[in-house]
């Protein structure tokens, strides 16, 4: 347990990047071997991950779980890992998508065939990942959030769509502009922060005695990379083009964990490291987060591209997570921290429905579907059921980080203009509504409706007890976080009410 | 008498580094860079740096100008008016004048009021011990140069068999 | 004397050694060229010696050492041109350019 | 005169390599030339014995003062060893092949790789001076070595008119410096600059030409004119020497005289400085964009390198302190990472060219048909480009790192913009290499024994900087002047 309490992190961790050293080392014939070191080294985290929950105290504010050595000792950067009720949550959400994605990816490989290739990237990428969610120093947090970068490039443009080169390039340039303007910042935060630091507690102690006028700066400087990630309106054209482009795996990967990487971003570093400047930009967030949501649910209404509905949807769901956070209150952030498990398991399960649409049908526009719930029962009623978990119907996971974000706008910390934040979450009701609609409206596009001619008489295959397996966890999440959201609360009130404190809620 | 001295050979250099950039003929260029190497090494007896003159005129005007006519004549290049200039003069012009405005402006400037006086001349044994005692380093340096350079020479301008 | 008549010479030496490098295109008459700089170079240090009356010769070491550099450079410098004449019948820069950006 | 045999060692040994290496090439028949290379071998490596030895050693000053071997010199005469070391590596199979001499290379080689190791411990303008020539002169000889070649005659021509007219400018700098001052002593010099009324325009003018004339050699704008035809027409190792050792080699000369010498008139020179700097990356990054020919490309991605290397040169203080110290310690270890990212890639062009051809073109579907070659290419282009946790991140943190601690957000930001550009086409060639279908290139491409040396020693550098940035961090902050 000692062990465990120290270098569990670490190890849930750096398992996936062994596995794929492993994998790298293993000649490419043996595909058997192959996937079976993608599952063990995916599910051996996961085991972890969950033997962490046994050591972690939940009533607690603060880090937990803290390892933290020396590592580059001439710049001041520290190996230094941690997590409290915000980062813990997506960590293990990390840790189970990534071997739910391992079980897919079992039978279901994209073309060109290459399982050595696709499975090590993926265990790369779950290594950047999930360290994004444990640094707590801004040097490590900024190394794994770069690690992402290259595997998802490689992922999009070797296993994508017919536009794959295009949506690859762009995703790496677009996170990579972000990130370079995001390590300034780092920078600037440690030569103002005395003594210089790098470790993110630390700082959170140090910075918000920092001038208003550097601290607004810095702020700007790293907001752009986390609005990227995230992504915030209008910095939010590469989102589309990868989730359409990418392979299933990729989607479900980028849906559910890497725009997180940004909001967490937000939450763990700017916010609580510079609260004058979060103080200062929250109505300007707010704002784009309901353009966002606005915006994506007119665009959604214009796509006959189910991935790329999905895609715009996302980023929709990322601005009620953004509005919430916008709010700077208690309700608020938890509610962001809800809707980025609940957008997590809820989109992810989306895409991977989508990409077994597109394995049967051999294509995702909408107009060509038609009928489904007739001819796949099964993957028809998954899709109604995960869909209208999306819109945020009450009883399932989507329903309360929307609301509660929607409700927190009405009652903004009190040094926010509650009348900008009342208007916000009119527009943002409006959203809603718009995202019922064009969810509804898709399912009843693709499930009902006639069965195009094509599809007549043909033999097409209902959902696979494989992919029932991969499936399962996330479909008894959506049901279960809706029925029993303190599952999360419990975990993250805490520390959200350590981190609203710095902003003086 | 230095001064009338300094004077007529400044006339000689500028004369012939004038001419040099701006004749048309490569072998009476050549013929002009040797008279500004000799002009300079007149300059150098003047300035009391005897041993330098005398290695000027050995090494540059001795070693330096036959070797380039060498060249010329070994690769045969057309020694008749020809097109030797390039369509940049004006640009060239106007780049060198303004260097030598602001160059002859400062140093004008800063040395206004100095005037070098002529004492007695060092000897070469004085410059000799100052290489072999204070600048071995450099020497060293320089005899590897040398090595390199005639191995580099003869290597580039044998022809393979 | 003064000693600022010298130097002028010099950066005049150097200003003609810049055009002749900018404006010709004959690799041999650059060559030259440049080596209107170097002497630009010797005289002053050899007239800076005796200004400063340095007791080390420094400056004239360094004049001596430049002359003897100057004189290795050429030779490969000259090996370089009969490679390429040898090659090309050429020895104008500008035709010389095979390669551009 | 006493002379401290220990300091001077390593040079020593070198230069008896460097005979015995032409005697050896002279008494050898034609058909056992092949000795030759273990010979050189041996020479450097007994150079970097001689080197390890020193390393540690308080400071030690002989020759006049004016050769100092402090741990600065030391680390940098060890990188060039090992520069020289995996260029030699990279040589031997390339030299067969295109049937250029064995001896009068690694002879050549060696006398430049001499320069460099006293112009490490050079602390005067006139040694400074010879064993920069002693770095070029060799060089020219070594970039037209394919002689046949028009293209290599050319690299020659270029790369000697480009080199003797930077020197005739710096000299003339030299000779001003000299006369307003009466030294050559880079640290008298800085004594006497600031005790000495002088008038401020001479000496930013002798320091602009001395700038000027290192400019060439360190291949800034606009002075870069040279490198990519040279590196493009040279044999492709010693394009890679040029890139790394000879490159280096400027910048140790550029740094010392900058940081001993002028830090006084820092203020004068910084925005100079800056500007060449963001210049240089910026057209850099920018024409590498339209490059087709894989050694052009990384010539013009190491002219962009060298604005990053030069960025700290404008954080510069006039009083010193640890901002100076921050930003000469970011060159150094840019410099010290440069290097092997950059012999990494062009090992890669070199083990692929001789079959497979150096155009991008080329690198079409490389993935597929020789996999490892690949993947390792693009480690070593995504280091240059700056992707953790690969060395070449490390490299451009210092230098974020020393410019913002000198308060200089907008060169910063400047850099910032530059390492997105550069990512362009650092991605092109990866792109061809996996993204496109396996072209009729040569499948499994057969790398000699040595190659594969420099290559793993290479990629094993990339990867453990990278993930441990201190190794380098640490040895450019122990072996820094200021």
């Amino acid at each position: 347990m000692d062990f465990l309490a120290h270098w569990g992190l670490t190890l849930s961790v750096f398992l996936p990047i062994v596995g794929a050293a492993l994998i790298a080392f293993t000649p490419k014939e043996q595909e058997k071997t192959i996937k079976f070191l993608s599952l063990a080294f995916t599910f051996l985290p996961l085991v972890v991950g969950v033997l962490l929950l046994r050591v972690y105290h939940i009533g607690m504010t603060g880090m937990q779980l803290e390892t933290n050595r020396s590592w580059i000792p001439s710049i001041g950067a520290r190996y230094h890992v941690g997590i409290d009720g915000i980062s813990l949550p997506l960590l293990e959400l990390t840790l189970l998508v990534t071997f739910l994605c391992a079980i897919y990816s079992l039978k279901w490989l994209p073309e060109p065939h290459n399982p050595k290739g696709f499975l090590a990237l993926m265990l790369l990428l779950e290594t950047g990942m999930a360290g994004t969610f444990i640094a707590l120093d801004l040097v490590l947090f900024f190394i794994f959030w770069e690690l992402v970068l290259v595997p998802m490039y490689f992922m999009i443009g070797l296993w994508g769509g017919p536009r794959r080169e295009y949506a690859a390039i762009k995703f790496f340039l677009y996170t990579l502009f972000g990130s370079v303007f995001m390590l300034l910042g780092f920078l600037a935060l440690y030569f103002r922060a005395s003594p210089h630091t790098f470790d993110v507690l630390q700082l959170q102690r140090i910075g918000p005695s920092l001038p208003s006028g550097i601290q607004n700066l810095i702020f700007l400087g790293m907001g752009i990379g986390f609005a990227i990630k995230v992504p915030m309106w209008p910095f939010h054209t590469w989102l589309p083009d990868a989730h359409t482009e990418a392979p299933t795996v990729g989607s479900v990967l980028l849906a559910a964990i890497l725009l997180k990487m940004g909001t967490y971003g937000f939450l763990r570093i700017s916010i609580p490291i510079m609260p004058h400047a979060a103080r200062t930009y929250a109505p300007l967030i707010g704002a784009l987060a309901v353009i966002a949501i606005v915006y994506a649910a007119l665009n959604c209404l214009a796509q006959t591209d189910l991935k790329r509905l999905i895609a715009f949807s996302s980023v929709g769901h990322m601005g009620f997570v953004m509005l919430g956070i916008a709010t700077l209150t208690q309700i608020g952030v938890n509610a962001a921290v809800f809707g980025m498990v609940a957008h997590g398991v809820i989109t992810g399960m989306l895409f991977f429905i989508a990409g077994s649409i597109h394995e049967r049908y051999h294509t995702r526009e909408i107009p060509q579907l038609g009928g489904m719930a007739l001819r796949l029962p099964i993957l028809g009623g998954l899709l109604a059921f995960t869909a209208i978990a999306s819109l945020g119907l009450p009883g399932l996971a989507g329903f309360w980080g929307e609301v509660l974000a929607l409700l927190s706008s009405y009652n903004p910390l009190s040094a926010l203009s509650s009348h900008t934040f009342r208007v916000y979450m009119v527009a943002g009701g409006i959203g809603t509504v718009l995202t019922a609609g064009y969810l509804l409206w898709m399912i009843q596009r693709v499930n009902l409706g006639k069965v195009p001619a094509q599809w007549e008489g043909k033999k097409l295959v209902d959902v696979q007890p494989l992919e029932m397996v991969a499936w399962a966890p996330l479909l008894l999440l959506t049901l279960g976080l809706g029925l029993f959201p303190r599952l999360i609360f419990d975990v993250t009130t805490h520390s959200v009410i350590g981190l609203t404190k710095l902003l003086g809620g | 008498m230095q001064q009338v001295v300094f004077g007529i050979v400044a006339a000689l250099i500028v004369f012939a580094a004038v001419r040099l950039v701006t004749t048309r003929n490569l072998v009476h260029g050549a013929l002009y860079l040797l008279a500004v190497l000799a002009g300079a090494a007149i300059l150098f007896l003047l300035f009391l740096a005897e041993f330098v003159a005398w290695v000027q005129v050995l090494v540059y005007i001795g070693a330096v100008v036959v070797l380039l006519l060498f060249g010329l004549m070994l690769t045969r290049a057309p020694i008749g008016n020809m097109a030797l200039d390039s369509q940049t003069r004006p640009l060239a012009a106007v780049v060198s004048l303004a260097i030598f405005g602001i160059t002859s402006t400062i140093v004008w400037k800063t040395f206004k009021g100095q005037t070098v006086h002529f004492s007695k001349p060092n000897t070469v044994d004085t410059l000799g011990r100052a290489i072999f005692s204070q600048y071995v380093l450099p020497f060293e340096i320089v005899s590897v140069v040398l090595l390199a350079a005639l191995v580099g020479a003869v290597v580039l301008a044998r022809k393979e068999e | 004397m003064p000693v600022a008549w010298v130097l002028i010479l010099s950066s005049f030496l150097f200003s003609v050694g810049i055009y002749g490098v900018l404006a010709r295109r004959n690799a041999v008459l650059v060559l030259m060229s440049i080596e209107l700089m170097l002497n630009a170079a010797n005289i002053n240090f050899v007239v800076f010696n005796l200004l400063l009356h340095s007791i080390s010769y420094i400056g004239q070491v360094f004049a001596l050492f430049i002359i003897t550099i100057a004189a290795a450079e050429l030779g490969v410098g000259l090996a370089i041109v009969i490679l390429i004449f040898r090659n090309r019948s050429t020895v104008s820069i500008d035709e010389v350019s095979l390669m551009k950006w | 005169m006493q002379i401290d045999y220990a300091a001077v060692a390593p040079e020593l040994v070198l230069t008896g390599a460097l005979c015995i290496v032409l005697v050896v090439d002279l008494v050898l028949p034609d058909n056992r030339k092949g000795l030759i290379m273990p010979v050189s071998l041996l020479g450097v490596a007994g150079t970097l014995l001689a080197l390890l030895a020193l390393a540690g050693d308080p400071t030690r000053t002989t020759l006049g003062g004016m050769f100092v071997v402090d741990s600065f010199a030391v680390t940098l005469k060890i990188l060039f060893c090992v520069a020289a070391l995996l260029t030699l590596a990279m040589s031997y199979d390339y030299l067969r092949k295109e049937g250029i001499h064995q001896g009068e290379f690694y002879f050549l080689l060696l006398c430049s790789l001499l320069g460099m190791l006293t112009i490490a411990s050079s602390r005067d303008l006139l040694p400074i001076f010879v064993s920069l020539e002693l770095v070029s002169v060799p060089a020219f000889v070594l970039a037209g070595l394919q002689k046949i070649d028009v293209k290599s005659n050319e690299a020659a021509l270029k790369f000697f008119l480009f080199s003797i007219l930077s020197t005739a400018v710096m000299l003339f700098g030299m000779s001003l410096i000299y006369g307003i001052t009466g030294t050559t002593n880079l640290a008298e010099i800085a004594v006497r600059l600031a005790a000495t009324p002088v008038l401020r325009s001479i000496a930013v003018l002798s320091v602009f030409f001395v700038v000027v004339g290192f400019g060439f050699k360190i291949s800034a704008f606009p002075f870069q004119w040279w490198v990519p035809d040279t590196y493009e027409g040279s044999p492709v190792p010693v394009a890679a020497f040029l890139s790394v050792a000879s490159k280096t080699a400027g910048f140790v000369g550029l740094l010392q005289i900058m940081f001993i010498a002028f830090h006084g008139l820092a203020d004068v020179w910084r925005p100079f400085i800056a500007a060449v700097a963001i210049l240089t990356m910026t057209f850099g990054n920018l024409v590498a964009l339209t490059q087709r020919h894989i050694v052009r490309l990384l010539a013009y991605s190491s002219i962009g390198q060298a604005g990053y290397i030069l960025l700290p040169l404008a954080v510069v203080n006039v009083n010193g302190g640890s901002v100076n110290h921050e930003a000469f310690a970011a060159s150094i270890a840019y410099l010290l990472i440069y290097a092997f990212m950059e012999m990494g890639a062009f090992s890669v062009a070199v083990a692929y060219g001789r079959e497979g051809g150096y155009f991008i073109d080329d690198y079409a579907g490389l993935g597929y048909r020789a996999p490892g070659l690949a993947v390792v290419m693009t480690v070593f282009l995504f280091s240059l480009a700056g992707i953790p946790p690969l060395a070449g991140w490390a490299a451009k943190l210092f230098i974020f790192r020393a410019v913002i601690d000198g308060h200089e957000y907008w060169l910063a930001v400047a850099m910032a913009v530059n390492t997105v550009i550069a990512l362009f086409y650092y991605a092109k060639v990866v792109r061809r290499m996996f993204f496109e279908p396996a072209g009729d290139g040569p499948l499994g491409v057969k790398v000699p024994l040595l190659l594969q040396a420099t290559i793993a020693v290479s990629t094993v550098m990339v990867l453990l900087v990278g993930i441990l940035p201190d190794l380098a961090a640490h040895l450019a902050r122990m072996s820094t002047l200021v």
